[in-house]
């Protein structure tokens, strides 16, 4: 699916993303305050929080949506304080949506060939005749599409509305359309919210091929704690705005300051 | 109106507006129109026996519903279109020759079709609104006693922002050149009709000492409404002649005395035809018009109207010896119009329009106009019958002929032979 | 709970709500509902379990009468609720009779605060300015968050606070029955818990029912007292919770327990070929 | 700039009248925008049809102050069968489809008010409904500035009607009702809003508040369907304003009209006149620029 | 029974991406091409022509234009009436200017001067949603208007100030000014709207459709994922307004014949486009035709069409009813389908499909 050498400066295990300091505030709301932490090439970075932490913030942070008051966003080498979202997508960061955020009157296929948009280049002179090059780069682009729709098992619906689609599965057509964009980091926001058990284990065997087969950075922000501990590679927990604690998931499972703030009870 | 009938009847479609924004003054036009043909129906059996097939089709005041209705009438040989409104007559102009279907636009439509030669098809008596911005400037300087006191004084035009409400434009810059007074614009658009208080607050400050009107519909009563708010002096405000329905002036009350407009008939019902068609039509229940709006000046501005196309047809029937005319009659019946005072007075309209004398070269007139006062409560006569300056219009009105001949490629010449005037 | 009583269908008196064999149609073509029937017993908490398409959402608007605001339509079967059929009547008058449901993916008022979202739930209530101040109170009581967040706009909340909000704000209404689409959906663990327990203390103290379409399908087995399971619009299996939690089916598909211990989601190695309990 | 300081003053005075007048126009707008998300084309031909309605009854010989009450009823009317034909059966839709269907209404009222009452231009009957009349002249700077006392009124009574909506809006039951509908149908069905009653009241009220506007317009022109077009002047206030804020519908329909009339007056006559006809829009582009809500509209959140 | 794409397999992804996959449409379209091609010229009389088919076809283009905008851009405009002007003077000046050239070429061309005076009206559009662009646009409609009236150099400083048509020949014939035939500039309309038709099917279902639908159902999404949220909108203004630019152009030329431009692109015209739009229904290309011919053709037929089939009706009380029955039947279209005629359609062929089964 996915072309090997996007970026091959960076080993397996260098930091990929690293966060300093950021934060984040509207009007009197301090969403984010001075977190820290950093994202390494090809792990599963789970971000988990009680509601209203700052998990998605953080996300709309990372990929330029908003803008941080304070603090550095360092990707690939590269640090940056404001970007346009459309420039963070160019540079290799997708994301899905906690409110599934699909072209609902578009769909599943053009939804996930949207992702593709970036990489399609044909001149538009072409595009009005619908031949030439753009009709061999939509053939190819279409090539790539029908594999992740094949890998996602999302066949039967390729020509439906997304809108009409059930929840479950306009979740999964969000994470088509995010790995349509071959990312260098792949942000997901609770993508398994709304699923029943067979699904999330569907969702968890995607997004795990999706890191090891396509080497994949992953953030990911999931309530189960089922999932994010067992898929994670490394946790970090905020609360209030605040990192309130960093590691991987069994020593953050017994953090006493997450289970009272989060988990309620040790898992 | 099925062909079959064509050959006992004579089809006159009427493209009339009952409704839209400007049905105010559409309404009582149209009934004057269709209520005089109805008449002479009724009274005289037709025109010399034949019965008219009259049929009104609604444009709205709209190009293309005008047009669409032109279309429609089309086929079914009419024997002359009256598009009321100069947006549709624009439209039409081209199509007359082609179609070969004369076209009465009765004091509205392109000044320049005055010219027979260039526009063979089109008639626009009795005059032009050229003509009209001349009498206007006349009567400006008789009431100041005389051509040369205009040297320095100013003069406004209000005017709609669109094709009509430019037309005496040139007529008045020329006459500004030649006379010496200052010549002020004051476009109104139509989506503004109802809204000139800024107009009037520019007026205020440039002071003219005449203003005239080229407006229509809405735009008129407001324009006087906001004349009297702001002190301006009747009696110095002067419309053209569709400036001048009753609705027009009576919207600005007791202030709206004085007010003057442009007329080449007179208002009221004391003329024998107007009489007949409340005999025959009105008061048997077959007019659409209230009976107290018969003989308002906007009715009987359409009973004007209609008089010209009786009289095209019945002149048509002279000169052809046919009873059923067709287009082509009836085109030269209206290029050999000639409605004296005696032929006025035959109709039953003694005194009540203006004489109209048509020519091949000549399709307006350019006849004689008197001014209208509203005293309070009706239209009166205020003034004797003014002759245009016909030497300053008609030079231009031919250059302006020949330029749209030039513009638009491919204009056909002139084959139509010329008829021996009557 | 699981000691509670096993509601018969057949017991009407005893029964808030009943659905019979409904088949729904959105836009005129696509039948979704294919024949479901169910009932909850008053002063149950009945579960709607199944799979992502299943149909609980329709369901649950189907009986709210929400159903007509998406082009769809009840083409055949009754609802009745207390007694009463209410498959003609608007939402409005359904939630006057006591019946309210809090929809799938939050929908609050954006443009409103968290407060007046709240207020905007006792539109129905007659009774007086001081008792819904008190029951304001008592929403914030069980979710401090709302609290903290009261004067911000719905429109710019966290979305697990606003799945707070849109429950809180049905509660407003005091209603006998509340049908719960998918509350757990993007809450944090602890507040899940929190959420069913509220549910448990409504039930327990002012006898409201519950019929809750959930995929946390553990969760709510366990707090349910009777579960149905529904399949591409039909309706596979029911029974009472208990025994819905031993049946090996329910089991593989619905827990996730193979024997006696949970598997590891990075265990899950192919993808499993569905089993449907389909006829 | 200032050669005549009497023209100024008028100026303005004029720009301030014809701004309450939009803004009455638009006040019945945001009305509806508030209360169902609806952006009512048809409150232009509402205000034309009030007017109509209450001229054209007592043309057919009812009484003013009757016909001033039947055409209250006939609004009332107009608001139920709103409900019931268009806004029921639509409930949930796009923004764009109901907007779609208001235009749908607008055909529908001006075919029934020519229909009815005859497409000829009236006059508004101000005398009988006890409206002052004439103008106060007051001599200043040099010249003299003229006060219509119909404006005066107009003025008063819009100021009146304008505080008790905002009121409404923001602290009442039914006020925080109606801001809910605006959010979304589909949970203010779900949590037992009666949409239909409210919007029979939203229009009701839109369609009173129409009357007494199309009474003020009618007495400064006359009623016809023409008027309707000067209705389209109350869309630059109300994006100035905000189309959800009550006040905004004055502050913008102020600045409207003071700004048009005095670009009219002083730079029109550079570019030949007539530009009031989309000077407002520019006016309203601009300040949209920098809030693209409007001066008082909600903010338009952006939250992923 | 007979609507079945039962068997046609796609063996490709060229097959499958085809505009009409089924083969039924494909012959469907064939059908329609060559009844319109050749049979309505043959066997419709001259007013059905100039009244019925050439004022749906100029609209259709229209509307084609203000649906890549509103329906697939979910960018509303009040502006259309404008930009089509924008074109018609274009043409006029063109042709005036080079009357060499063929009138055709300067048809199709005028749509460029529109289109980069549409860019110049969608820049707010960065910044300004919803409704409230909406009435922006409105700017763009009156103070286009405005120009169109003050400005004499676009009508050629004619005395009339209107737009004049002059005769224009295409292989001899006579497609423009008076003396063309309905035939001939129905022949002309029909084939750059067929033409045209077909680029805008290209465009909507390749990238650069994909991406203005994207913009439309969820802007914040599509920049997140790339997409450059003020080009897209530009291209969909300037597309939009080419289309709108060619109508207009084509309405005066090919239709109207010269007139009095400003009252023919006046803020109706721009209100009607958008009502066939939705009518037609939104992000549809079918609709927009269906759209067209629906406002168009309505009140025609009740004009026309009541008093032929013997209702006596006077010109006014009928124009009145047509206002009712129009607004009625609008309201009534939306509330049977708010998704517009094209959706009905598309129901009635799923219907077809499954056939005799209700669903
Ligand atoms: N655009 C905004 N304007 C105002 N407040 C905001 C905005 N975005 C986020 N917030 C506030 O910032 C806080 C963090 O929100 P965020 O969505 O990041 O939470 P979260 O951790 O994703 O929660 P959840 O698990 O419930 O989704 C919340 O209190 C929210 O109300
Ligand atoms: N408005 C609609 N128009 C057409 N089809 C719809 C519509 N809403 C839902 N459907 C279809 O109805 C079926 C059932 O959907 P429903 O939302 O009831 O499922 P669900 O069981 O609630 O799923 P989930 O767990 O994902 O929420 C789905 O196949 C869906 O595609
Ligand atoms: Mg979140
Ligand atoms: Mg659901």
């Amino acid at each position: 699916m996915r072309a090997p050498g996007g970026d091959t400066r960076l080993a397996p295990g260098d930091v990929l993303l690293s966060v300093e300091g950021v934060s984040l505030s509207f009007g009197g709301v301090k969403a984010i305050t001075d977190v820290s932490f950093d994202i390494r090439k090809g792990e599963i970075r789970a971000i988990i929080g009680p509601n209203g932490a700052g998990k998605t913030s953080m996300l709309n942070v990372i990929n330029g949506f908003y803008h941080p008051q304070q603090g550095r966003i360092t990707f690939k080498g590269a640090t940056r304080q404001k970007m346009r979202p459309s420039v963070a997508a160019a540079q290799g960061i997708a994301r899905t949506f906690q409110n599934v955020a699909l072209f609902k009157g578009m769909s599943t296929l053009d939804n996930i060939m949207a992702g593709r948009t970036l990489k399609m280049r044909s001149p538009f002179f072409w595009q009005l005749f619908r031949h030439g090059p753009a009709l061999t780069e939509e053939i190819a682009h279409r090539k790539v599409v029908e594999e992740i729709i094949d890998f996602l098992e999302i066949q039967a619906i390729r020509k439906t509305p997304v809108g009409k689609l059930p929840y479950g599965l306009q979740k999964r057509v969000e994470l088509g359309r995010a790995l349509a964009m071959q990312p260098d980091l792949l942000l997901l926001d609770e993508p398994m919210a709304g699923m029943n058990l067979e699904e999330k284990e569907d969702m968890s065997r995607f997004i795990l091929d999706v890191n090891n087969q396509y080497g994949t950075t992953i953030a990911l922000i999931e309530h189960d704690m089922g999932v994010v501990m067992d898929l994670s590679d490394r946790v970090v927990v905020l609360e209030y705005g605040r990192k309130i604690a960093d590691g991987a998931p069994d020593e953050v499972k017994r953090n006493k300051q997450v289970i009272d703030a989060y988990l309620g009870v040790p898992h | 109106a099925a062909p079959a009938a064509a050959q006992e009847s004579i089809y006159v479609p009427l493209l009339t507006y009952r409704t839209g924004p400007f049905a105010g003054s559409g309404i009582p036009i149209a009934d004057g129109m269709a209520d005089y043909l109805r008449m002479l129906n009724e009274r005289d059996g037709g025109i010399g026996g034949v019965k008219l097939v009259v049929e009104e089709c609604e444009t709205g005041y709209d190009t293309k519903k005008g047009v669409e209705c032109y279309e429609s009438v089309k086929g079914k040989n009419p024997v002359v279109v009256n598009p009321y409104s100069t947006g549709i007559t624009l439209q039409l102009i081209p199509k007359a020759a082609v179609d070969k279907i004369p076209i009465l636009s009765m004091s509205y439509g392109l000044s320049a079709s005055a010219d027979g030669n260039t526009f063979p098809w089109v008639f626009i008596p009795p005059v032009t609104y050229w003509d009209g911005a001349s009498v206007f400037i006349q009567h400006v300087a008789q009431t100041e006693g005389g051509f040369d006191k205009l040297k320095g004084k100013t003069i406004g035009l209000i005017h709609l922002d669109a094709p009509y409400g430019k037309e005496p434009i040139p007529v008045l810059e020329k006459l500004a050149q030649t006379y010496g007074f200052t010549l002020k614009l004051y476009p109104i658009a139509a989506q503004d009709m109802q809204n000139q208080s800024s107009t009037w607050l520019n007026i205020r400050r440039d002071r003219p000492n005449w203003i005239y009107i080229q407006g229509w519909g809405a735009m008129n009563p407001t324009a006087v409404k906001e004349a009297a708010k702001n002190n301006f002096p009747m009696d110095h405000l002067v419309g053209v002649w569709f400036a001048g329905g009753d609705d027009d002036a009576r919207g600005g009350g007791d202030q709206a005395k004085g007010y003057k407009a442009l007329n080449y008939h007179q208002a009221g019902t004391d003329f024998q035809a107007l009489k007949d068609i409340q005999k025959f039509i009105v008061d048997k229940g077959l007019s659409k018009a209230p009976k107290d709006k018969v003989g308002e000046n906007l009715y009987n501005r359409g009973v004007y109207n209609s008089m010209l196309i009786a009289e095209g047809i019945a002149n048509a029937q002279k000169i052809t010896g046919k009873k059923a005319v067709a287009p082509e009659d009836v085109r030269r019946g209206l290029e050999a119009m000639n409605i004296t005072e005696a032929r006025l007075k035959e109709l039953g309209l003694e005194g009540f329009g203006s004489t109209v004398k048509l020519s091949c070269e000549d399709h307006s007139g350019h006849n004689k106009v008197f001014i209208h006062q509203w005293d309070g409560a009706k239209w009166v006569k205020a003034s004797d019958w003014i002759a245009p300056q016909k030497d300053v219009v008609r030079p231009m009105l031919e250059a302006s002929a020949k330029e749209y001949a030039a513009s638009n490629a491919g204009w056909p010449k002139r084959t139509e032979p010329c008829e021996k005037s009557s | 709970m699981s000691a509670s009583v096993q509601p018969s269908p057949a017991s009407a008196p005893d029964t808030i709500l009943a659905v019979n064999n409904i088949e729904v149609v959105y836009d005129h073509v696509i039948l979704v509902l294919k024949g479901v029937s169910l009932t909850v017993p008053r002063g149950g908490i009945v579960a709607l379990l199944g799979a992502n398409g299943a149909g609980k959402t329709t369901t649950l608007k189907a009986i709210s009468n929400l159903l007509r605001a998406e082009r769809g339509e009840v083409t055949k079967g009754t609802i009745e609720f207390a007694g009463e059929r209410v498959d003609r009547l608007t939402p409005n008058e359904l939630v006057r009779r006591g019946c309210i449901q809090v929809m799938e993916g939050r929908h609050c008022f954006g443009h409103l605060t968290i407060e007046e979202n709240l207020l905007t739930g006792a539109f129905t209530r007659r009774d007086g300015q001081a008792a819904i101040k008190r029951d304001l109170e008592a929403i914030y009581d069980y979710f401090p968050r709302l609290r903290q967040r009261r004067t911000s706009m719905a429109g710019y909340t966290s979305g697990g606070e606003q799945q707070m909000c849109a429950i809180g704000r049905a509660m407003m209404s005091r209603p006998r029955m509340i049908l719960l689409d998918e509350p757990s959906m993007g809450l944090a663990p602890q507040v899940v818990e929190e959420i069913f327990e509220i549910v448990r203390a409504l039930n327990a103290r002012e006898s409201v029912s519950f019929l809750l379409a959930e995929q946390n399908t553990n969760i709510a087995l366990r707090y349910a007292t009777y579960g149905y399971i529904l399949e591409t619009g039909r309706v596979v299996m029911d029974g009472a919770a208990d025994s819905l939690r031993e049946n090996e089916d329910v089991k593989e598909f619905y827990l996730g327990v193979a024997g006696d211990d949970r598997k590891s989601f990075r265990e899950v190695k192919s993808y499993k070929r569905r089993k449907r309990w389909l006829a | 700039m200032v050669d005549a300081p009497d023209l100024l003053v008028q100026t303005i005075w004029e720009g301030l009248v014809s701004g309450v007048l939009y803004a009455l126009i638009a006040l019945g707008f945001v009305l509806i925008f508030k209360a169902s998300g609806v952006f009512n084309f048809a409150q232009g031909i509402m205000v034309v049809f009030a007017a109509l309605t209450l001229v054209g009854l007592h043309e057919m010989g009812v009484p003013a102050l009757l016909a001033l009450v039947l055409a209250v009823g006939v609004m009332f009317v107009l608001a139920v069968g709103v409900e019931r034909f268009v806004l029921r059966p639509l409930v949930n839709q796009p923004d764009i489809i109901l907007f779609m269907a208001t235009f749908g209404i607008t055909y529908v009222l001006i075919g029934l008010g020519e229909l009815v009452f005859g497409g000829n231009p009236k006059q508004m009957i101000d005398e009988q409904l006890f409206l002052p009349k004439g103008a106060i002249e007051l001599k200043m700077l040099g010249g003299f500035v003229s006060l219509q006392k119909i404006d005066i009124a107009a003025a008063v009574i819009a100021a009146a009607m304008i505080a008790a909506l905002a009121f409404f809006f923001q602290h009442t039951r039914i006020g925080r009702a109606l801001r809910a509908v605006a959010d979304s149908h589909k949970a203010a069905l779900s949590v037992g809003i009666s949409l239909n009653q409210i919007w029979v009241i939203v229009w009701f009220t839109a369609g009173v508040v129409a009357l007494v506007t199309g009474i003020m317009w009618g007495a400064r022109s006359d009623v016809s369907f023409a008027l309707s077009t000067i209705a389209l002047k109350a869309l630059p206030v109300l994006i100035l304003g905000g189309f959800t804020s009550v006040p905004g519908a004055i502050v913008g329909g102020l600045i409207i009209g003071v700004g048009e009339k005095i670009g009219e007056f002083y730079w029109g006559p550079l570019v030949g006149g007539g530009i009031e006809s989309w000077l407002a829009y520019f006016i309203a582009l601009a300040f949209l620029l920098f809030r693209p809500q409007g001066l008082f509209g909600e903010k338009i959140i952006e939250r992923i | 029974m007979f609507y079945r794409e039962a068997g046609q397999y796609k063996t490709s992804y060229a097959a499958d991406m085809a505009i009409f996959p089924l083969l039924q449409d494909r012959i469907g379209i064939a059908v329609i091409l060559a009844v319109l091609f050749v049979g309505v010229p043959l066997f419709a009389s001259e007013f059905l022509i100039s009244t019925v088919m050439i004022p749906t076809l100029v609209f259709s283009l229209a509307a084609i234009g203000l649906n890549v905008l509103t329906g697939y851009t979910g960018l509303i405009s009040l502006g259309t009436g404008a930009f089509m002007g924008v074109g018609a003077y274009a043409c006029y000046k063109l042709t005036t200017y080079f009357p060499g050239v063929n009138i055709i070429v300067w048809i199709v061309a005028s749509g460029f001067f529109s289109a980069a005076v549409g860019v110049v009206f969608g820049l707010p559009s960065l910044r300004i949603k919803g409704f409230y662009l909406a009435v922006a646009t409105l700017a763009a409609q009156f103070f286009l208007q405005w120009c169109f009236v003050r400005v004499p150099w676009l009508y050629n400083y004619n005395a009339s100030g209107a737009i004049e048509v002059p005769l224009r020949t295409l292989f001899g014939l006579p497609v423009t000014g008076p003396n063309a035939t309905p035939e001939a500039r129905y022949l002309v309309l029909l084939s750059i709207v067929v033409g045209l038709t077909w680029f805008a099917s290209n465009l909507v279902h390749g990238r650069v459709g994909r991406s203005w639908m994207a913009v439309r159902d969820m802007d914040i999404a599509a920049e997140l994922m790339g997409i450059r949220l003020l080009p897209t909108k530009l291209l969909a203004f300037a597309v939009s307004s080419f289309y709108a630019g060619v109508a207009g152009a084509a309405m005066m030329f090919l239709w109207y014949g010269g007139g009095e431009a400003n009252d023919a692109f006046n803020i109706n015209q721009s209100f009607l486009i958008l009502f066939m739009v939705i009518i037609g229904g939104l992000g549809s290309l079918i609709g927009s035709f269906f759209g067209a011919a629906f406002i168009s053709i309505l009140p025609t037929v009740l004009k026309f069409g009541l008093p032929a089939m013997g209702v006596p009706l006077g010109g006014a009380t009928a124009e009145h009813i047509t206002y009712l029955v129009v607004g009625g039947l609008i309201i009534f279209f939306l509330v049977v389908e708010p998704h517009g005629l094209a959706r009905l359609w598309q129901i009635g062929k799923q219907k077809l499909r499954i056939w005799p089964f209700p669903y």
